[in-house]
């Protein structure tokens, strides 16, 4: 109040809710974010713009970001998660990029309880009925099924597109006098006070809160894309922007302050779809698929022009001013005053005590498999296959399309999706990755996990990591826990975006995924894009010849804390993390990369849930072709020490095939690489035999992993 | 040589990748807006996939009165040549000029998926350069593909030869696990009468390049390309 | 302008798959009402519903809903439709 | 007006957006409409229609429908429903 030099009135109490609201502002993870990596060579854009774009070279830059929309999924599946990818959408074309790629990072409750398989169902139909009809493939993401999820689901979109760098569009108004335009939607009353929503718990009143659910029109959007693109260095777009959370005041706030000037609006100006709105409704709707423009005095006419041919309408809805305020009239009469920094940069920053829950340091010492039931390798291995985790995806991602736009070298299904860039020899390559289920005794570790295994996957393909997005999906920061995790996620992205050299351009911070008290475990998505150097070097997953030789690139290890055979085995999560060694985890990933330049490997998988035994059989059900292989000192381990060989996640792995005329150069260059290398064994027959230990005939293990996600 | 236009509906995304898969192919192309009644003296129209209108209602409804299916209609009537793809057979259907109707897929899901066709009919414009029954492997991308003729037309779409295109297994047969929508009778694209206008639910431009999986689409290009060309002999 | 609320009709049209059409929609409805315990249902048939406001006398509305159907709303290929018409409901504002 | 003893009848449920959710749908095909030059057209909810038939007698045929609307026709989040009932036998009546 002091700030304002006067008591705000209701509209200006809302405007400053909504832009204070967790969801805007930051204020609880800002300062926390500051510590992140943003810069690099390739770096254009870092966070603040609507999105993050590197450089790709050659006139060309790779602009992208996730974001989340848990809230509204929660409450209505198809809806929440279809308007979740219409809003990513926008941040990109946003910036002038046109979009090329979705991806999508869902997690939910146990698939066999129907209430959980339901929605997890209709957010699959949402994400792919907004991309399909907008024509921009989903070309991958990640899947997970987890009990912490059963109360509050994860689902996080993340948009890639392209831009030409001098293209590039920034949303920062400018210029006094300068019209400010609205096109698209009609205002609703659809989704005010989402901010503030997504920034609360779920308990008793959040339904008598809940904002009317915005229903997505991919149709209109794709109109606002078609016409954004053709307006691309039309002389008079002065700034182009998005309308998200907190709607008109947000967009507008933001775009003013970035510019360094101030807006005046007129709600009366504004096109509604229903009668009798306030200006607080007008100024706070969460309407899709709406965009805000400024433009150059008299360009007016031309710029709708372009809109009209794609069906849409602009109203001039205020002007840019002087003074650093945002004012809004309604008609002739003046309803809000508002200083620009107080409203975008005023909301107090928070730093809620932290302390890591109760019990840790038992949990931590516990026994991976203490009390689990004593499975052999081969009950283990079919159960894992069997896991909705590890099983086969394709019944999600072929309701996506992945092709459109015919680019897509590599679609869903392996580690890394590969885009080709027109004309050129090089290649994008796409990724999205949550952290390890450790990161819930170790939200640190379980955080750089989540950014190392993102770039293990890039590099799979044979892609440099440039950058990442990040979506930070946590629970309550005002439960000391939850602050606890907020600060540790934050440092662990921190510490492995540092250590691989991969700067955070973009990303979101969701927290308050909770629902009467009960958290979600901490869920850092990591989104990265990387550049293939030669598309035709690629490799995938799966094995390609019988009687090439098989490697395992990183070490050795038996780790089983918050692997998937212990939430199989028990249910629950203990044991110290897996080790996280960044140098190691970088020289692995430089040496996958090389061997793959040189052409030395065939395939190449990274060790992710289920351990090296489930890289195994992915790589031999992607490929079709069997295997025998052996882990030295295998045979003669103790039960619970060899299901940690197979199964335990030890990180910074990948599993790598080769002709056999290849053999010594590759083990030349992992030992001049100085990475742990060792041949396991073969390609081919029609079994994937672990030395005496566990032999699964290949049709059993297809029906097993094809059939986990199955209905 | 040929000249293809190429309809654009404000919800059209495949305009691209036709206009991509052509030049490939080798042939130009041109946009043809959907507001205008011009078709620029094109040899063949597509009328691509996408989602016209946001195929709200059906698919391909709205986009059946567009101004631009005026002139595609004098087109047809001249015996020019139409290709369309996806949502094109959608619209094609919704305007009369092809039989039947396309319906929601069986399992009540959207499929983006490679599938194999069995060709049909090799003396039509548009699979002239096949060899009978030829298989071509091409994708699908569809909500609303499950092909539906009532039993009277179906007899008389056997019986002229309409059928041009059936989703089939490997070896070549019709298998319900081959079909991707419950197509009725394996149905994946339908000529007229004349047979110069084809409609199908696989997307032949997704299939120009073997980076990209598969180079069969590119004879349904090419066998217009050289039906046209003997046509202008 | 705006006219008298005598000339303003809502017609309540429902378009359905003929009864020789498949309708998978209604059958996974079905079998998904059974294992909800609802075992007395016999069949469901799904179609879509539209409420169409018009502003013309009630004969001319009757004729022209029935227009707009066979060009429009419904395909007859596959399609039946029918309808009423009530009169708009003052309560109910029309969009600005 | 039917007597009660007959034990088959057709629930005709309309499920429509509630008011305040937007209708893209209905947007467009207002437009549309209006494309084909019917200009009397002031605007178009779109919905769903179910013909649900139940084995049981009104009253319970009633509470039946009523409860599978909620649970599973109707998405209450963003939709609302209707329906009447009418035996199975008779033919299609008006929409509700
Ligand atoms: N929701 C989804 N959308 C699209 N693709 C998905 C989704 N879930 C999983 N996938 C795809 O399935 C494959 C396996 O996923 P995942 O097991 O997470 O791989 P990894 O462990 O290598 O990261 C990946 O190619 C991924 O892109
Ligand atoms: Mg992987």
């Amino acid at each position: 109040m002091a700030l304002l030099g006067r008591g705000p009135n209701r509209l200006e109490l809302g405007m400053l809710g909504a832009l204070w609201s967790e969801h805007c502002s930051y204020k609880t993870s800002r300062a926390l974010l500051r510590t992140l990596p943003t810069t690099g060579p390739a770096v254009l854009q870092g966070p603040g713009e609507n999105a993050g774009v590197v450089d790709l070279g050659h006139g060309l830059a790779c602009c992208f970001k996730i974001e989340s929309h848990n809230h509204p999924s929660a409450v209505e599946p198809v809806q929440g998660a279809a308007t979740g990818v219409g809003g990513i959408l926008r941040d990109i074309f946003a910036m002038g990029a046109r979009p090329v790629a979705l991806l999508d990072a869902i997690r939910f409750g146990d698939p066999r309880d129907p209430q959980q398989r339901h929605r997890f169902q209709r957010v699959v139909e949402g994400i792919g009925w907004y991309g399909n009809c907008i024509g921009v493939p989903t070309v991958g993401g990640e899947t997970v099924f987890d009990a912490g999820y059963a109360q509050n689901c994860i689902v996080d979109a993340m948009c890639v597109g392209l831009v030409e760098p001098a293209q590039m569009l920034r949303a920062r108004a400018q210029g006094v006098g300068n019209p400010v335009l609205l096109v698209g939607a009609d205002t609703g009353r659809d989704g005010i006070h989402g901010a503030t929503f997504a920034s609360a718990q779920f308990d008793a009143d959040a339904a008598a809160r809940r904002p009317a659910v915005q229903v997505g029109n991919p149709f209109l959007e794709k109109c606002l894309l078609e016409a954004c693109q053709e307006l691309l260095g039309h002389p008079a777009v002065v700034a182009l922007q998005d309308c998200g959370a907190a709607g008109l005041t947000s967009s507008c706030a933001e775009m003013a302050h970035r510019g360094g000037v101030g807006l005046e609006l007129d709600v009366a100006r504004v096109r509604r779809r229903e009668r009798g709105m306030t200006p607080e409704e007008v100024m706070l709707s969460e309407s899709q698929e709406r965009m805000v423009l400024v433009l150059e005095q008299g360009g007016e006419a031309a710029v709708e022009a372009v809109f009209h041919r794609w069906g849409l309408h602009g109203d001039v809805i205020g002007r840019v001013i002087a003074e650093p305020r945002l004012r809004i009239r309604d008609g002739l009469e003046p309803v809000a005053d508002l200083d620009l920094a107080v409203l975008v940069d005023g909301s107090p920053e928070r730093h809620p005590p932290a302390a890591p829950p109760l019990g840790l340091a038992a949990r931590l010492a516990e026994d991976p498999l203490a009390g689990a039931p004593v499975w052999s390798p081969l009950e283990a291995w079919r159960r894992l296959l069997a896991s909705p985790n590890c099983g086969e995806t394709r019944g999600i991602w072929r309701q996506y399309d992945h092709m459109v736009g015919n680019d897509t070298l590599a679609g869903p299904g392996g580690d890394a999706a590969v885009l080709r860039l027109r004309g050129r020899l090089d290649a994008l390559a796409l990724t999205v990755d949550g952290g390890h289920r450790s990161g819930r005794l170790d939200p640190r570790r379980g955080a750089a996990i989540a950014v190392a295994e993102a770039a293990r996957n890039l590099s799979a393909v044979g892609a440099v990591p440039l950058a990442l997005t990040n979506c930070l999906n946590l629970g309550d920061p005002d439960r000391p826990e939850g602050m606890w995790q907020l600060i540790e996620v934050v440092a662990g992205v921190g510490d492995a975006a540092r250590a691989l050299g991969i700067p955070v351009v973009s990303g979101n911070v969701s927290l308050y995924n909770d629902t009467l008290g009960q958290s979600i475990p901490p869920t850092p998505v990591v989104g990265m894009v990387g550049r293939l150097p030669e598309a035709g070097r690629r490799v995938g997953a799966g094995f390609i010849a019988a009687g090439d030789r098989i490697a395992l690139l990183g070490p050795l290890g038996a780790e089983l804390g918050g692997s998937e055979l212990q939430r199989l085995a028990r249910g629950t999560v203990a044991g110290p993390a897996p080790a996280l060694d960044l140098a190691l985890e970088g020289r692995v990933q430089a040496l996958v990369r090389e061997a793959i330049a040189q052409g030395l490997v065939r395939s190449a998988h990274d060790c992710a849930l289920g351990g090296l035994a489930m890289a195994l059989a992915e790589a031999c059900l992607l490929g079709g072709l069997g295997a025998a292989v052996d882990l030295p000192g295998l045979a003669g381990a103790a039960p619970g020490e060899r299901l940690g060989q197979l199964f335990g996640e030890t990180q910074s792995r990948l599993l790598v095939s080769c002709a056999p005329a290849a053999a010594a150069a590759l083990e030349r260059l992992w030992t001049v690489g100085r990475v742990p290398g060792r041949w396991l064994g073969i390609v081919g027959g029609g079994a994937i035999a672990i030395g005496e230990v566990a032999t699964i005939e290949l049709a059993e293990a297809r029906a097993l992993w094809e059939g986990a996600l199955a209905g | 040589m040929s000249r293809f236009g190429i309809v654009v509906f404000p919800g059209t995304w495949s305009d691209r990748d036709c206009a991509h898969a052509l030049a490939v192919a080798g042939h130009p192309s041109v946009r043809l807006w959907h507001q205008d009644q011009d078709l620029q003296g094109v040899d063949c129209v597509i009328l691509p996939g996408g989602f016209s209108y946001g195929d709200y209602l059906r698919a391909g409804a709205i986009a059946s009165h567009a101004p631009i299916m005026a002139a595609v209609r004098r087109h047809v009537d001249r015996g020019g040549l139409v290709l369309g793809i996806c949502n094109g057979f959608q619209v094609l259907c919704e305007a009369g000029l092809l039989p039947g109707a396309l319906l929601r897929n069986a399992a009540l899901q959207f499929r983006c998926q490679p599938v194999t066709l069995r060709v049909e009919r090799v003396d039509t414009p548009f699979s002239h350069t096949c060899r009978a029954g030829a298989r071509l492997r091409i994708p699908v991308s569809h909500g609303e593909g499950r092909y539906y003729a009532d039993p009277a037309m179906l007899a008389r779409l056997e019986q002229r030869g309409q059928v041009l295109f059936r989703y089939v297994d490997a070896a070549g047969r019709l298998d319900p696990e081959a079909n991707p929508n419950g197509s009725v009778a394996g149905i994946a694209g339908i000529v007229n009468e004349r047979g110069t206008v084809l409609g199908m639910m696989p997307h032949p431009e997704r299939a120009c390049e073997m980076v990209l999986g598969s180079a069969d689409g590119l004879r349904v290009f090419q066998g217009i390309a050289e039906a046209g060309a003997g046509a202008a002999r | 302008m705006p006219t008298d609320h005598r000339d303003r009709f809502v017609a309540d049209v429902v378009v359905t798959l003929k009864p020789v059409v498949n309708d998978p929609q209604g059958d996974v409805v079905r079998e998904a009402l059974h294992t909800l315990g609802f075992a007395e249902v016999a069949g469901v048939r799904v179609g879509r519903y539209l409420a169409v406001e018009v502003t013309a006398d009630r004969a001319t509305a009757r004729a022209r809903v029935d227009a707009m159907c066979q060009q429009l709303l419904c395909n007859g290929v596959i399609e039946e439709y029918r309808f009423t018409l009530r009169p708009a409901d003052r309560s109910v504002p029309a969009p600005p």
